[in-house]
């Protein structure tokens, strides 16, 4: 790699500080807030909590429906990871390998659908729910979440599998290996950085899905952390501090694994850029 | 030990013709190497042949047995691939493993087959290591023997040593023509390298855009070129090409322009008899077939020294000839400089003619 | 590429086929809605409109708040694509190019933001924003969406610099370029289909953002179009066709966009896969 | 014409020790070559000396003005990428321009050199169009234009060969070479290629992990390379290095184990007079020095003939000499076949010895 001299690095390095900070605010103003006393919640000073107390989490963690609403989360999370994984990972082989002609157009509708806003889907979607009797289950919820979650892990795996040479395939096949055999036993072990992107982004995006599941979830059966978090108890006042112990508390796990695999994914998601 | 035939064997893909009707027999036990510039068409052959791709005419026979139509698992052949293809998630054991694992076979007979391929080719101490852990020499040897460990009816290579270094290559060739004398397995080898197809073959095909050039052993194709791209593809230096105008007259000469003559005595005369008289010909000079002698009776080859190339065991020369460029080979103690000018002698024998427009040989 | 055989192949294209139906599922159903009568709005069957109409459209395009939202929206979405690529093309840069030892944390961080759940942000943010005075302002939304997007482009940018051989780097400044001379004059133009890619992943981010442009705009002097579907008049009777041609016609134009581009962008996404 | 000096010049990342305290003197409008197998250095001192990467210790002189911490635009040096690093978005003319664009020359200069340049390298059809619509030594050519075009005080080659075919490459080597005669420009060229060294070069520096071995003149350093390694690099095939002991008695020779010995007749002994009976010794022999005969005097010299590779304008064998493995050069017409035996026969004068331990060569 090339040295920038000491003054181009310096303000590299300003600039880079800069969007970090920046870019964190939200977060950090969060984590300030649900440390709080009661009576410093609303007023602005002071920025900092003078008497920092852990009062909120212990609310937050002592209510049974919190619990409840993890539990939903999880489950959905997780069913829509395994389906977009199990389904994303062969298309993304055949996309990448096989030789489609209409590979592009594929991609590209993958891409609009990402690109399509789900608060524009929200209504006319919500009478075809009720319509099939699918209100306030898990499996609206997973359905929903997958269709906008498989695009995303069709994409990066496709760009992944494609990073594996060829040859390897090829030497697969001559090896014995039917198509699908070559992809199990050859392809799907090199892909594991990969598959391991792709999964947490599918995770984390059902995870902290919103609109949907404000939409089509009306009691704690099916309701997940964020729109539990969305109504939390106190119709007239806002328990600030609540909030944002319970949205801290139910998003640290995921930040935290985020962080522990990072450079696996970090690996996984700029498999085009660093061969192997 | 199979013999392998392509009959009219021809790939297009979409409007461009990459192999065009290929007819060729590989004998049984027979090292064969396919030779030609990159985008020749000679990986596609390989792909063809191992049922990797599907031709789109023409057919393959192993033993007179058609097998063009079949998959590449039931044409039991063995592939080692330029950039070697090991898996990278598996030990060098469990690499030279899978062919047989994918065949079903005991344990039992994994593992003595396994370490009886590791033990002929060194790789015992490797075994339990990862292909990325090793050096490029030991990936070869592994590609070599996850070919080798089912005993396969035919061994494909593609440019097997292309990624290796140039003193490593010198090893590794004759280590693999020496596995392949211990074998006797048919094997087709393909590269771009000349050399390689020259010292490893037993006989080698040239290609050249998807169409056969020349095929038979390496001296034989090295002697009588059957024509002007096989003349200046084999040999390296390669042979000085001479575009001309056949002259009769009181001399008979092949006129190169700008005066200069290449007079043309008895035999020579002779091998031209059925050449129209100023037709276009090309004149086919190897280097290593120049002598050069500082003095003498002018016979028209005078040529000035521009520039001397140093290789140590020898010297690589490069001689201004009318407007033409000649090079030559000469002993390392060679001695002259630069600007200096000298006759160069060719034996009659040595002299090629080819036809300028179809660039076939004459004679 | 290998060709597999006839019957694999008929699964694969079975398979790639059933992910897009399913995944287009949503946007083909409001276009449904959109086209239907009144009458047949809320009733399930029919599922096909009987007579189909552009009513619902020619009420949407003649309302004047409707037009008002798609110019905030517009502007909003363009600032922040502007400050995203300017802030990202130069970090990513730096990124991929200077060989900071801090890179991979960076980069993990850019990935946890993106992950960080907007709905947990909300109400902290409420509190900051109004004390700020800088509610129902533009610049509300487009601070808050670059410290969304600009990860992202972030994460896109430096994958695609990368990929950009180092020697054209050591070639341009031999030639007599600083540092910032070759990035501009070198780098950009050659990283141009990456930036059109991150423009367009920032873009169509802040125009479908939903969540932070509902809290903090209060008027119709800065709603955004998803909003403004949201609230659509008529609090008792909910429009669904309205909404649905409005929908339509507010993201047609984005969609339409990414399908033009979609070579273009698919070369920039996959940058890391096809090496130029 | 300018003098380069290196000083001492150390380069490390992190604890590898790229490059080891170097010294070398590039004289003024030298062709200098220095060569060594990937990873020992050679690129990095190409990118210290550009100006591209700062030393970690020692001093870079340009006429004895340190530059070492000037940045690559203040030293006024061109170079040649491996990849030649054209720029893709931009035609060949304005490639070429690029560099007099960014020293702000007026338009009318710049279109004069840069056309210029272009009709002295055959560019000039190419101008209009795009790095990836030219072949590999048009590109190679563009890249050279590049350096050329500004007139630099000093010009970097950075293996500008090695992504061209064989053929190519020959021709590139002696345009190369021809343009540095008109040019006389101070080159600095590095390569894994000993031929290419060997045959472009005035003076050549072989590098090997850090460590400069051994520099001067090709032709000084194929004939008395300084040290086992050098005389393992420089030379295709390689030099054969045999591992014995030096033994006196009635009769002195090199014990080579398994009951081979090389006897010392009247010079090779006095030339071995310093080295104690005993000592380990590595006995060096270039494959074109050994003549096979294929019978006479017993000289304890009896090879057996393993391999032969036909090169065409020349034989490659390989033969066993007890435990060990001999490699010669013969003429094309050499007439034996695999598992006959021969003599071997070398002049003294060409015999090497050297310090196994070491590694230096003796007298």
């Amino acid at each position: 790699m090339t040295q920038p001299d000491g003054l181009t690095r310096a303000g590299f390095l300003f600039l880079l500080s800069a969007i970090v900070i920046f870019c964190l605010g939200p977060a950090v103003w969060q984590a300030v807030t649900s440390l709080k006393p009661e009576t410093e919640l609303i007023r602005l000073p002071p920025i900092l909590p003078s008497h920092p107390t852990l009062d909120h989490y212990v609310t937050v963690l002592r209510d049974r429906s919190f619990l409840r609403m993890i539990v939903n989360s999880l489950i959905v999370a997780s069913a829509v990871t395994g389906i977009s994984l199990a389904v994303g990972s062969v298309a993304a082989f055949a996309l990448a390998w096989l030789g489609f002609k209409g590979k592009g157009i594929v991609l590209g509708i993958a891409l609009a659908i990402s690109m399509f806003p789900p608060i524009a889907a929200v209504s006319p979607l919500y009478l075809a729910v009720r319509a099939l009797g699918l209100r306030d289950t898990w499996w609206v919820l997973i359905a929903l979440h997958t269709a906008f979650a498989l695009p995303l892990t069709l994409w990066i795996l496709t760009s992944f599998f494609r990073e594996i040479p060829e040859e390897l395939y090829r030497a697969a096949r001559l090896d014995g290996c039917g198509p699908l055999q070559a992809f199990f036993k050859i392809l799907l072990p090199l892909a594991s950085p990969g598959l391991a992107a792709a999964a947490l982004v599918a995770f984390i995006f059902s995870w902290n899905e919103f609109l949907f599941a404000l939409t089509f979830t009306t009691t704690e059966s099916s309701r997940t952390v964020p729109v539990g978090i969305a109504l939390f108890p106190g119709l007239h006042e806002i328990p600030y501090g609540d909030i944002a112990a319970a949205s801290l508390a139910a998003t640290s796990p995921v930040i935290v694994l985020t962080l522990l695999f990072q450079r696996r994914i970090v690996e996984g998601l700029t498999a085009g850029a660093t061969k192997g | 030990m199979t013999e392998v035939r392509l009959e009219k064997l021809t790939k297009r893909f979409g409007a461009a013709e990459i192999l065009k009707a290929v007819d060729l027999t590989v004998h049984s036990g027979e090292f064969f190497t396919v030779v030609g510039p990159s985008g020749c068409g000679k990986s596609t052959l390989l792909n063809l042949v191992a049922g990797l791709e599907a031709p789109t005419a023409g057919a393959i026979y192993f033993d007179d047995r058609p097998v063009h139509l079949l998959g590449p698992r039931e044409r039991d052949v063995a592939m080692v691939f330029q950039s070697y293809a090991l898996y990278p998630h598996m030990t060098v054991y469990d690499n030279l493993a899978f062919p047989l694992r994918m065949k079903k076979r005991s344990a039992a007979e994994i593992d003595r087959k396994v370490r009886d391929v590791a033990e002929l080719l060194g790789l015992t101490p490797s075994l339990p290591r990862r292909p990325r852990e090793l050096s490029g020499g030991q990936r070869q040897r592994v590609a070599l023997g996850r070919a080798m460990v089912r005993q396969p009816r035919l061994f494909l290579l593609d440019e097997p040593l292309s990624n290796l270094d140039a003193q490593l290559r010198i090893e590794m060739r004759s280590e693999l023509k020496k596995l392949h004398q211990a074998l006797r397995a048919t094997m087709i080898y393909v590269t771009h390298d000349q050399a390689e197809a020259m010292t490893l073959s037993d006989r080698i095909a040239v290609l050249h855009r998807g169409d056969l050039q020349q095929c038979g052993k390496p001296k034989e194709v090295y002697e009588r070129p059957a024509n002007l791209f096989v003349a200046g593809f084999i040999g390296h230096p390669p042979m000085n090409l001479l575009r001309g105008t056949f002259r009769l007259g009181p001399e008979a000469a092949v006129d190169l322009g700008a005066g200069t003559r290449f007079g043309l005595a008895g035999v020579l005369r002779d091998r031209l008899r059925d050449f129209p008289e100023g037709g276009e010909l090309v004149l086919g000079l190897r280097p290593e077939h120049l002598r050069l002698r500082k003095s003498g009776k002018d016979l028209g080859r005078s040529v000035r020294l521009t520039l001397i190339e140093p290789m140590g065991s020898e010297v690589w020369l490069e001689l201004g000839w009318g407007d033409h460029r000649l090079r030559a080979k000469a002993p390392a103690e060679f001695d002259g400089s630069v600007g200096q000018t000298f006759e160069f002698e060719i034996d009659e024998s040595r002299v090629y003619f080819f036809n300028a427009d179809r660039g076939d040989r004459i004679s």
